[in-house]
């Protein structure tokens, strides 16, 4: 069976300056894999080329065998892949209901059944079991754009869970969410990754939470992937630091 | 929702029973283009209309009872003109007077018409006075009157054999552009240009490039006012030598001064003008000058007069008949002996068409002036 | 060909007007992201300041053009900012455009209402004498506005390049977060951006008015003008949206000649949708970089 | 709160009976005024979902107007029926719509509103310039009213509760529409285009649809608008009314489902009420809408809102101490 994610020798460039530069990689079903790197080693340029953000300027990217490179993102989507973005991506003015929804409605039947279907494209169930399951319920009827940092965090996760992906790629889940709420998402991803078998590939700064989260992590410096391996193996290994401390 | 809600219920508390008009006067509203681009023909005949309004008034009204005569603005667009013409129905007037755009006149005068008041307007297109509306009435030639005597005068008088006509697109000019190309194919003569411009145009160097490439010995231009002006100017400053003909506006107050010089040399037909040699028009156009402090044009007399006209028909039939008052109308003339306030004789036919002396004039040193007067055309 | 030269002559004097209204209107999109559905009205309203001084005030001509300078800036600079601008930023684009669509309507109406709805005559800096150019007939007057026009787009240029407060400016328009950290007072700079676009219209205003008179409705046309020039032209660039007010003036000559006159409107507008869908940068822009 | 609910529920009550007794105490003229309110309030609704719900800022909703009324026009003088005419001007401005949403595929903000302040003036012009069809300046009068089974909208009475028939029936469409999946898509496009795209939702389609739906209704208004004013000149539909038909869509209140209602009920009612004001109605109007846009940008209900949201807040703020 293929993997569930192949990257082979993916190139991004910018008028000549190369972004990502030759990276390959495949990640396992059921995989929680952590990408690392200093600031501008290319990684949300790989998220964004990986999820049709952004086309390729060379390079192959395929899920579960299929050859995606250059889909648009909601192509995409529809084959099983989703994201979190760097920035909070919420909808601010819909409810937390409304949003899981939305995140979810377009798996949901046809254009037509959706329009003449049920009103919550008979995900209400579903929400209401996302919300409970991240400890959202509280803020079920609240429009998400005053929810505060963390729950937003919480809620915009929680949004690429709703149709039911086999991969989701998170970009900084843990920037700026308090050490509580921390310990909570780490829980409810790992949660998901076990009930599910969701895979997972998660970008991130905080060490912890990646090295205590992730079964595999890649370290990425100027576009390429200068390391790989178990948590431990990548916190000591010379080449990370010399690239995070610099030559 | 209240926000609907509040404004219907006002209109139900203030409007419900509408007070039977005051016996002491009689409603005759005015609906005329007080905005927009027909704002200087629109000023001028509610000038008119007040001037005489208020002449009447003064003396004691008409059968002793003074004109309530209310200004309603189009804006200039029928759409409007339409619903303010409803607005005046429901206090069923006696006349209405106006508006001046025949694109305004148009949708109004099928309500009017339903309603069975009469409509005195200033529109010229022809096509008002050809649907058999007995409620509606022209205080000037409509554009298949005046085209004719333009045509004549480009045959006889300029001796042309092919012209550039230059019009602004709209229903004015398209109007007057399409009788003008119809009379001059009657006549033998070439339209060798034909020109559109838009209303509100500013730069005129295309369009009088393209009427001095042409062979035309002379051209007609039928524009608004202000547009008229421009092109004159860029005419005259590209030396255009064959003869500029207009008809009524161009010979107007407004180009004249507007265009400065460059309107010296344009001639045409005139079908109103305090300018002609007629004292009871000069008068006016004194009176006019002093109580609005600016030079009328053919719109105030055509405001003017309608309103003796009102006069006059009621005195004839000696009550407020808006039926009977129409009736009347078609078939009459009124001379200025009967009915000074008329200023010049003039004939209303079964459909509403005005018939009186016109006549040709230039522009002179900055100055209209009148070389011919043109007889009753005798429709 | 004479006729040709002539449409061309003519087409540039008319584009050096939108020029100075889209430079204005580029400016200030530069600087604070303002649309101003409202800049034609900014041509239209100056030349009535000078005709209330001369008629009302009984100025002459220079001190009531001097008058009209000092209240545009005043009223379509710093007022139009303080009291239009200012309030609407943190609303986002939207509001903004439709205060500016108000004000157009504003403006009009009031000069309408409050001046006079018909056509005025406006006194020319030049006597109109007519040249002979290559067979076309150039007035004295065009002349003049085109050389005013393209002498004050330089001297802007100048001011932006060379000067240590136009400098500033390019930097606020650039990125007003490296123009604060760099100790630029960034306020100021948009202040004094909206103070120039107010006497960039009412230099066009004087400039155009003697020609083509001055009424109400006439920032109607030349509104859309300026937007079309600028948007052609680049909409981030000085040098772009003179080029676009020069190709628009004398491609509308072109297209009412060779065209359709009926369809003269439609020429700059078919143009100006080619260009957003293929150039939206415009023809001398440069590409605004966008995040994801 | 149990009672604001109950204080919306009587006065929207109140106003169906108010509405429902027009003819009753309203005069002809007001009776059409109030038509052209339902009319134009149609018009607004589609540019309201355009604009309001998917985000697109569109200066060519009268130009959609304009192309639904000839076409009723048009079709009706050819000797078509008033129903298939009016279907016909709903389905043509939808496959025009959507054309005009393949711009807003690559330019948003001022770029669109530019390509589609452009559309609204070539509309013009086809309109004014191809006499062979429209009749050009002379404009079509004479457009007969409509008969449905035998019942014929002839008078101003009759057409009046035609028009608010309609102008409900498309009311409880869009609030149907609103609530369901193919809304919260709209919603989402609206908020956060690149995020919704992430999340499978078809931008592309979606947006194509917000323009298609918003433009198809306004040619459905202007399939009324051509009955109720039996007069049609190129003039009206020109880039000013698309402006101000934007202008009550954004007072009203962009993105609630009564907002264009009550924009054009400030657009098209209130001067009846402000006669005073004759002649600098527009003047103050357009005063109103500055301040408005400074102080509250979600327009008048936005503004409601606001303003029940603090009484609730002083309330509760009250009943603490």
């Amino acid at each position: 069976m293929a993997s569930v994610l192949e990257i082979a020798d993916l190139h991004k460039s910018f008028g000549g300056i190369a972004a990502v530069n030759g990276v390959s990689f495949t990640v396992e079903e059921g995989e929680i894999v952590g990408i690392i790197g200093p600031n501008g080693s290319g990684k949300s340029t790989l998220f964004n080329c990986v999820l049709g953000q952004l086309q390729p300027t060379s390079g192959e990217v395929r899920i579960d065998g299929r050859v995606t490179t250059g889909m648009r993102p909601c192509d995409l989507n529809a084959l099983g892949v989703s994201r979190t973005f760097q920035l909070l991506q919420v909808f601010p003015e819909l409810t937390v209901r409304d949003n899981l929804i939305a995140a979810g409605q377009e798996h949901c039947g046809t254009m037509f059944s959706r329009l003449f279907g049920p009103r919550d494209a008979g995900l209400g169930p579903v929400a209401d079991r996302m919300i409970e399951f991240f400890r959202l319920s509280h803020v079920a009827g609240e429009r998400a754009g005053r929810l505060s940092y963390g729950q937003q965090k919480l809620l915009d996760a929680a949004m690429a869970f709703m149709g039911g992906p086999r991969l989701v790629l998170l970009d900084e889940p843990a920037g700026g969410v308090n050490l509580t709420m921390l310990g909570d998402l780490r829980e409810r991803l790992r949660a998901i990754n076990r009930e599910r078998r969701s895979t997972f590939v998660v970008i991130e700064h905080n060490m912890d939470f990646v090295m205590s989260l992730c079964t595999r992590v890649l370290v990425l410096a100027e576009g390429r992937i200068i390391a790989q391996g178990s948590p431990d193996a990548v916190r000591n290994d010379p080449k990370v630091i010399e690239a995070y401390l610099g030559p | 929702m209240k926000y609907l809600v509040k404004p219907l219920f006002a209109a139900a508390i203030a409007l419900s029973p509408i007070s039977a008009v005051a016996q002491s006067t009689v409603y005759i509203p005015n609906l005329a283009e007080l905005s927009g681009a027909g704002a200087v023909s629109g000023t001028n005949w509610r000038d008119g209309i007040i001037l005489a309004v208020e002449e009447i008034n003064a003396k004691g009204g008409i059968l002793g009872r003074k004109l309530d005569v209310p200004h309603v603005d189009t804006q200039s667009e029928a759409s409007i003109a339409r619903a303010q013409i409803q607005k005046m129905i429901d206090n069923k007037p006696y006349v209405i007077l106006g508006p001046v755009f025949s694109g305004s006149v148009l949708p109004s005068m099928e309500l009017s018409k339903a309603a069975e008041i009469p409509q005195i307007m200033g529109g010229e297109a022809a096509a008002i006075t050809q649907r058999g509306n007995p409620y509606i009435f022209r205080t000037a030639f409509g554009q298949q009157v005046s085209m004719p005597k333009i045509a004549n005068y480009m045959r006889d008088g300029v001796k042309a054999k092919s012209v550039a006509v230059v019009w602004v697109n709209n229903d004015f000019g398209k109007g007057g552009r399409d009788a003008f190309v119809a009379e001059m194919t009657k006549r033998n003569i070439k339209v060798v240009a034909d020109v559109s411009t838009e209303s509100g145009q500013v730069d005129f160097a295309s369009d009088v490039v393209k009427v001095k490439n042409s062979p035309a010995e002379a051209i007609f231009v039928y524009t608004n006012e202000e547009e008229s002006a421009r092109f004159l100017r860029e005419a005259r400053k590209q030396g255009i030598k064959v003869p500029l003909i207009g008809e009524t506006t161009l010979l107007g107050q407004k180009v004249i001064e507007l265009a400065g010089e460059a309107a010296n040399g344009v001639k045409g037909h005139v079908g109103l003008t305090a300018d002609a040699p007629v004292p009871a028009l000069q008068a006016f156009g004194e009176k006019f000058k002093k109580r609005f402090g600016y030079a009328n044009d053919h719109n105030g007399i055509k405001g003017y007069t309608a309103v003796y006209v009102i006069k006059h028909v009621t005195e004839k039939i000696g009550k407020f008949d808006s039926k009977a008052f129409a009736a009347a109308l078609h078939g009459m003339t009124i001379t200025p002996a009967q009915e000074p306030g008329i200023l010049m004789e003039a004939t209303w036919d079964k459909n509403g068409d005005i018939d009186r002396q016109s006549f040709l004039g230039e522009v002179v040193g900055g100055k209209q002036k009148i070389v011919e007067i043109l007889p009753k055309a005798g429709l | 060909m004479s006729a040709f030269i002539q449409l061309v002559v003519s087409g540039l004097a008319t584009g050096a007007i939108y020029a100075l209204v889209a430079v204005g209107f580029a400016l200030l999109w530069q600087t604070s992201q303002t649309i101003n559905f409202a800049q034609g009205e900014f041509v239209m309203v100056p030349a009535f300041f000078v005709l209330v001084a001369i008629k009302y005030w009984g100025f002459g001509y220079w001190p009531a053009i001097a008058v009209g300078f000092a209240i545009s800036a005043l009223l379509l600079g710093a007022a139009f900012k303080g009291l239009v601008v200012e309030p609407m930023l943190r609303h986002g684009v939207l509001p903004l455009v439709i205060s500016t669509v108000a004000l157009a309507i504003l403006m009009k109406e009031a000069v309408k209402d409050f001046y006079s709805s018909q056509a005025q005559q406006f006194p020319a800096i030049v006597e109109g004498t007519d040249l002979d150019f290559l067979g076309a007939v150039v007035s004295t007057q065009s002349i003049a506005v085109i050389v005013v026009a393209i002498g004050a787009v330089a001297l802007l240029n100048w001011f932006l390049s060379s000067t240590l407060t136009g400098r500033a400016m390019q930097a606020t328009a650039q990125n007003r977060n490296v123009a604060r950290i760099l100790g630029i007072d960034v306020e100021r700079m948009i202040l004094y951006t909206f103070l120039i676009n107010g006497l960039l219209t009412a230099l066009a205003s004087f400039l155009i008015s003697p020609i083509y008179l001055a009424k109400f409705t006439n920032g109607e046309t030349l509104g859309l003008a300026a937007f079309v020039a600028a948007i052609v032209g680049g909409f981030n660039q000085v040098r772009g949206a003179v080029l676009g007010g020069l190709i628009l003036g004398i491609l509308d000559n072109l297209a009412a000649a060779y065209v359709s006159a009926q369809y003269r409107a439609a020429v700059p507008l078919v143009v100006l949708v080619a260009v957003i869908l293929w150039r939206p940068q415009g023809i001398l822009g440069r590409v605004e970089e966008r995040s994801v | 709160m149990a009672s604001a609910g109950l204080v919306r529920g009587t006065l929207a009550a109140v106003t169906v009976v108010v509405l429902a007794a027009g003819p009753e105490f309203l005069r002809p003229s007001q009776l059409y005024l109030v038509s052209l309110w339902a009319v134009t309030a149609i018009a607004a609704m589609g540019l309201n979902l355009t604009l309001g719900y998917a985000g697109q800022i569109s200066m060519a909703q009268g130009a959609f107007v304009g192309i639904g009324a000839y076409t009723v026009a048009l079709l009706m003088q050819a000797g078509l029926g008033f129903f298939p005419a009016f279907l016909a001007a709903g389905v043509l401005c939808f496959a025009v719509g959507w054309l005009l949403g393949y711009p807003a595929l690559r330019v948003q903000h001022h770029y669109l509103a530019f390509v589609t302040l452009a559309f609204t003036t070539l509309v013009y012009l086809l309109l004014r310039n191809e006499q062979w069809l429209t009749n050009g300046v002379y404009g079509i009068s004479g457009i007969q009213r409509p008969t449905a089974l035998g019942f014929a909208f002839g008078t101003a009475a009759r057409f009046y509760y035609f028009c608010l028939g309609i102008m409900a029936l498309f009311l409880g469409a869009m609030w149907w529409m609103i609530r369901s999946p193919w809304g919260r898509a709209f919603m989402v496009l609206r908020e956060n285009p690149v995020r919704a795209l992430s999340l499978g939702v078809d931008t592309r389609r979606y947006t194509l649809l917000a323009f298609a739906i918003g433009s198809a209704v306004g040619g459905f208004a202007g399939g009324l608008f051509a009955p109720l004013v039996q007069f049609l000149e190129p003039n009206s539909f020109s880039l000013g009314y698309s402006l101000s038909l934007l202008l009550m869509v954004i007072v009203g209140g962009a993105g609630y489902l009564f907002g264009p209602l009550v924009g054009a009920a400030v657009a098209i009612l209130l001067p009846d009420f402000l006669r005073f004001t004759e002649g600098y109605y527009l003047l103050l109007y357009a005063a109103a809408v500055m301040v408005l846009m400074a102080f509250c940008p979600q327009g008048l209900i936005g503004l409601s809102e606001r303003w029940q949201a603090n009484r609730r807040a002083r309330l509760a703020a009250g009943g603490e101490r």
